[in-house]
């Protein structure tokens, strides 16, 4: 049960699965009315909502460059924290242990203004980039879970047999252990994926020209809040939907291939 | 002036008022009509919140000092400024005060008291830039309040390396300090007050951006609300023609 | 093989040995040594502490008191290079252990390119040459999980000889084995025994210790109660507590 | 897998379990060390902390209020959602699963921007209240997760019995499954809960004067950034740090529990 | 116990009933019936069919043809309140399904307080007086998890007693039990029998079958083969099939 809630601590889409008869016809239901809206709106209401998809377009290119940098970062976090959370070194494994801690115990919204705005001023940053560090620095922390439940759900025994031919422990952990825990933990990184680009939505406060703040800046300007949230919340919910029947399709490879 | 508006707390005290306020307060049934302020109070020196969480500035001065002349009692409500116009549409509030420039594009869906002041657009930089205008800055960042005038101003301006919209003015004078961008627009008073008192050494005003129209502020209510419309400009006719209005322009030492 | 100590210095050697798991004391003042070219066969009840002596003496499990010497080197001495003296000592576990994610070939191969800085090439012939001799030239290019538990123990025991070790431990190599496999991979080990090397294995199968033990090492409880050559150990066995087991286990 | 997923969607904090000797050690650093620089900064740092600690005070009070409320309305919906989802009414279980689907796979802030403004014309609500509906809609999806992994936790066989007495499936449900489902569902649930918690920082976009609207109300007008985010951190992560304990104890309990 | 059908009317008649999982014919066309007081076992090797034939006569499992009369009523009738007909069918299963969070007693008065509206003084003296009968009285107060697996069975038993039912199932009350636990279980079955209860059982139990059954049913591939007394069927077997059964299972 422990081990099953560090891997699982995606708050990323509901991933529809063939097992799931519910999910899996509410997603078909979803993605057609989702995408059958947007093309409604788009082409028999053009005024006003093609003017607002013209206007936001833009802001989805950001939200994925957001997404997109910050997960490789939170996956190169995550990977040394994973290192340091199964790590046998006292002190690292600690030092870990309380990233973790602290970084889940704060929410992401203060860490972005705290690295925007607190620490904004010692590291002049972009606030592209300050938006990407905070990001990576809270998703290092749970993508850290998820690289170390993929470590530990490998046996012990590859860890001895790799030992006792010889290879030390950096060895062993990159030629051995983590090319097998990979399709542990490619799933759990694909919706931490999702979840992040939902959450990207929040650096829309740091004036992140994103999805989100585009809409912002168009419904506060016409006054159709309406109009364009509809469609803001409808571009977001394709694409999650979308990228969550792509986690599902690897899903069920990986759990494929693990069987043969 | 300031301590005579002391009543309003925190904003759950707001919400009991506001949910009894159709009721026309049954305490005192013959009192004064309560009307609801929207603001968004990060706007110093018109509106802001201060260390007792109160909303006070000038433009609260000035309502109130509006408001007992009218024989109403104004309430104020903090509310973030790119939703505050929904909220007006939605019956939120009955009125905002926030330094609401009057336009003709706001004028189609909301209706505007008499001016209460005319303002200008200014251009802030850090204390080392040279501009003094926004054709000086092509190339660099340059940053406004979401959904105000003063975005309007540098919206459709080219050759800007971007153009940022912040929830707050603030926001936008701290990345100027911290560097973030290079200019920020803002309403004349606000600038004055940014460049004069909190970031006096690091930042200026450039220019003041010329316009062929005037610039006022006023209270937006909603289409068609006339009793309420009536009452404020009743109050700001009052004001202004006994000298409350100068004198409160004084305290604030607004130009 | 080239031989670094005189023959007479034992190659392994275990002196008052010492370990416990929390309250439990796997191995009690154990000493034992083998010397070159010896095959010892250890037995002995469950928990009995078989596993752990093996695997302290290539430091998968460290003792907490008592010095191991392997090949002239202390192991637990802190200029011991362990990854060095671990090539030296091949180990095959009851669960195989293969590597997954690689070919039978690549399970071979690994260790030598990566550790000895071999050849791809020289590697690949080498490693054809050890799955000849077990018996599985054919499945080189297979993924472990194609096989039976014999063949993956036979690509076992080829991966530990890849490193060309000087001595090979192993741990109960046939007991996760259905009988009908438990032939192929006890003829491997004996080929390998008349081939000169040396051994110390834990197992249960007492007609390859009679074949093939130069010494049988009884266990109990953490401590070696009596040792000595196949025909002593199952004809006149001294102490009770190993009369009772053979009773048991023959 | 796809199970244990399901019920563990928390994005809580992490909760330190005895038998993840890191995280338990990285708790007790933690939250020494928060409570210790907040006790430091509070008396040995008064100025400028014990102005800022003063004005946010009444934050974490609408904190929690927000939290609480959202939490119980998130329940009720969750529990009909879960029913709704293991439902063998094939429109009932489309529905709920449509829900589910839907509303995680959309931001929780856009969430917030539609019910607050494009959503406020029609229901006339004021702040707190529209806060505390878009968090309950958005956790209900979530709960109705947890109480679905919950029900299904439980045994067919439970179900097989109370039916061949008698019992018609509401009664079922209500008498023989949740009473025992609780168990599996609590310690998930008290996750959601601080999940939640640290997602109302997002209320404060809206103007509901929490803890993070407080500061930034405070480091916006004192300019005092790096103090202000610094304190409202800390703050938060003692909070989440105190109620993550009580899920693991809670947790433990539990399991004691279910063993007997 | 008040009898509402004239005794020669059968009491469970299922006639021509199929059910299908999938590609699966886990009953075809099967008809039996029973009058009241009547002791039907069924046997049969593992997937004949034995509980889906038991479990359709409560609804556990609907049959996809055919029709099955309890009590005068179709239980697929659309008229027929089926939570009503449940009441008189007690059914206990394998793995005894006792409700974990609720004592041994509240496991007994739960349904007749809830379903009857029976009083709770009343519901536990009857309860009481059914855990004399099955010899558990002392465990009152206990929760199932304390308890053994045949005192589990016996308290399940008890549980559906207490609906006071016109017909008791049985699948396989006794396979998940220990060999020491079964007789008890039997023997409270056997009184059962003895006080006149109509009962269908399932059950490898073959000297439960020669002692207690009126009928003895033999099922294979979703079909009844034979049917006929006990000293028939273990005596006279005339089906190759039957034989080959009794012939394993004996
Ligand atoms: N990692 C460990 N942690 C705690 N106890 C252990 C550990 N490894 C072994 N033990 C205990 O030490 C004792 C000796 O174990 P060992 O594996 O050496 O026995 P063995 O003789 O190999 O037994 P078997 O024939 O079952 O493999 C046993 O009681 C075992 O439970
Ligand atoms: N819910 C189900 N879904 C699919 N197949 C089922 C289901 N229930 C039973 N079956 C199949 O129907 C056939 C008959 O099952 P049933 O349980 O009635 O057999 P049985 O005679 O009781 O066997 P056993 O002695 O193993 O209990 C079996 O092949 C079984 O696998
Ligand atoms: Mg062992
Ligand atoms: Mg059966």
């Amino acid at each position: 049960m422990n081990e099953a809630r560090t891997i699982d601590v995606g708050e990323g889409a509901a991933i529809p699965s063939r097992s799931d008869w519910g999910l899996f016809n509410a997603w078909t239901i979803s993605i057609t009315g989702a995408v059958g809206a947007i093309l409604y709106l788009y082409f028999f209401q053009s005024t006003p909502y093609k003017r607002i998809a013209h206007y936001v377009a833009d802001g989805i290119i950001i939200t994925f460059q957001v997404t997109i940098m910050s997960i490789l970062c939170a996956c190169c976090i995550g990977l040394v924290v994973g290192l340091g959370r199964v790590s046998k070194n006292k002190a690292v494994n600690l030092a870990a242990s309380t990233y973790v801690e602290v970084i889940r115990g704060i929410p992401l919204l203060v860490q972005l203004f705290y690295i925007y705005y607190a620490l904004g001023r010692l590291l002049n940053v972009h606030d592209l980039t300050a938006a990407v560090i905070a990001m990576s620095v809270c998703y290092g922390a749970y993508m850290g879970e998820v690289f170390r439940a993929g470590i530990t759900s490998i046996d012990k025994g590859q860890t001895e047999a790799a030992r006792s031919l010889g290879f030390n422990t950096k060895q062993t952990m990159f030629l051995v252990i983590l090319p097998q825990a990979w399709h542990t933990i490619l799933p759990p990184v694909g919706n931490e994926f999702i979840a992040l680009l939902k959450d990207t939505s929040l650096v829309s406060i740091l004036a992140v020209s994103d999805l989100l703040r585009r809409g912002r800046e168009i419904s506060s300007e016409s006054f159709l809040y309406f109009e364009t949230y509809t469609l803001v919340a409808l571009i977001y919910l394709v694409i999650t939907l979308i990228l969550s029947k792509g986690v599902s399709i690897m899903e069920a490879r990986l759990s494929h291939y693990a069987r043969q | 002036a300031v301590l005579a508006l002391g009543v309003v707390g925190c904003g759950e005290k707001k919400e009991e008022k506001k949910a009894e306020a159709p009721a026309a307060a049954p305490a005192a049934p013959a009192g004064p009509k309560t009307i609801i302020f929207a603001s968004d109070a990060a706007y110093p020196p018109m509106q802001y919140v201060n260390d007792q969480k109160e909303i006070v500035g000038f433009e609260v001065d000035v309502i109130k000092a509006a408001a007992e002349k009218a024989g109403f009692k104004a309430e104020f409500k903090n509310v973030a400024w790119d939703g505050i116009f929904a909220g007006l549409a939605a019956g939120k509030y009955d009125a905002i005060s926030s330094s609401v420039s009057i336009t003709d594009e706001r004028k189609a869906s909301m209706d505007f008291s008499d001016p209460i002041m005319s303002i200008e657009q200014m251009l802030v930089v850090g204390v080392k830039e040279k501009a003094t205008d926004l054709a000086g800055l092509k190339g660099k960042s340059i940053g406004a309040q979401i959904g105000t005038t003063s975005y309007l101003v540098i919206k459709d301006v080219k050759g800007f390396k971007a153009i940022k919209t912040y929830d707050e003015v603030g926001l936008a004078m701290e990345d100027l300090v911290k560097g973030s961008i290079q200019a920020v627009v803002a309403d004349s008073p606000v600038a004055v007050d940014y460049t004069t008192k909190k970031h006096a050494d690091k930042i200026k005003i450039a220019a003041t951006l010329k316009s062929d129209k005037v610039e006022n502020i006023g209270i937006a209510v909603k289409k068609g609300n006339k009793e309420v419309l009536d009452l404020v400009n009743k109050g700001l006719a009052a004001i202004k023609a006994d000298g409350t209005f100068d004198k409160i322009k004084e305290e604030h030492k607004m130009k | 093989m080239p031989v670094n100590s005189p023959p007479t210095a034992p190659i392994v050697d275990i002196r008052h040995v010492s370990k416990s798991f929390g309250a439990l004391k796997a191995l009690n003042n154990v000493s034992m040594s083998m010397s070159l070219g010896e095959k010892v066969v250890i037995i002995g009840p469950s928990g009995s502490g078989k596993s752990t002596l093996l695997r302290s003496i290539n430091k998968l499990e460290s003792v907490d008191s008592g010095t191991i010497i392997v090949d002239g080197q202390d192991i637990n001495a802190p200029a011991t290079d362990i990854n060095r003296l671990r090539m030296e000592l091949g180990m095959v576990f009851q669960s195989f252990n293969l590597f997954p994610h690689k070919t039978v070939l690549q399970n071979l191969t690994l260790a030598p390119i990566k550790l000895k800085g071999m050849g791809q090439a020289e590697a690949d012939e080498m490693a054809m040459r050890l799955l000849d001799k077990v018996g599985i030239r054919e499945k080189a290019h297979v993924f472990p999980a194609k096989l039976s538990g014999g063949q993956q123990q036979r690509v076992a025991i080829a991966r530990a000889l890849a490193m060309s070790p000087k001595i090979m431990l192993f741990d109960e190599p046939t007991s996760a084995l259905d009988p009908e496999m438990i032939g192929e991979v006890l003829d491997v080990m004996v080929k390998l025994a008349k081939e000169g090397m040396t051994m110390a294995v834990v197992t249960h199968e007492m007609g390859f210790a009679r074949e093939v033990a130069d010494r049988v090492v009884f266990m109990d409880h953490g401590a070696i109660v009596e040792e000595g050559t196949p025909e002593h150990f199952f004809q006149n066995p001294e102490h009770e507590r190993t009369k009772l087991f053979l009773s048991q286990i023959l």
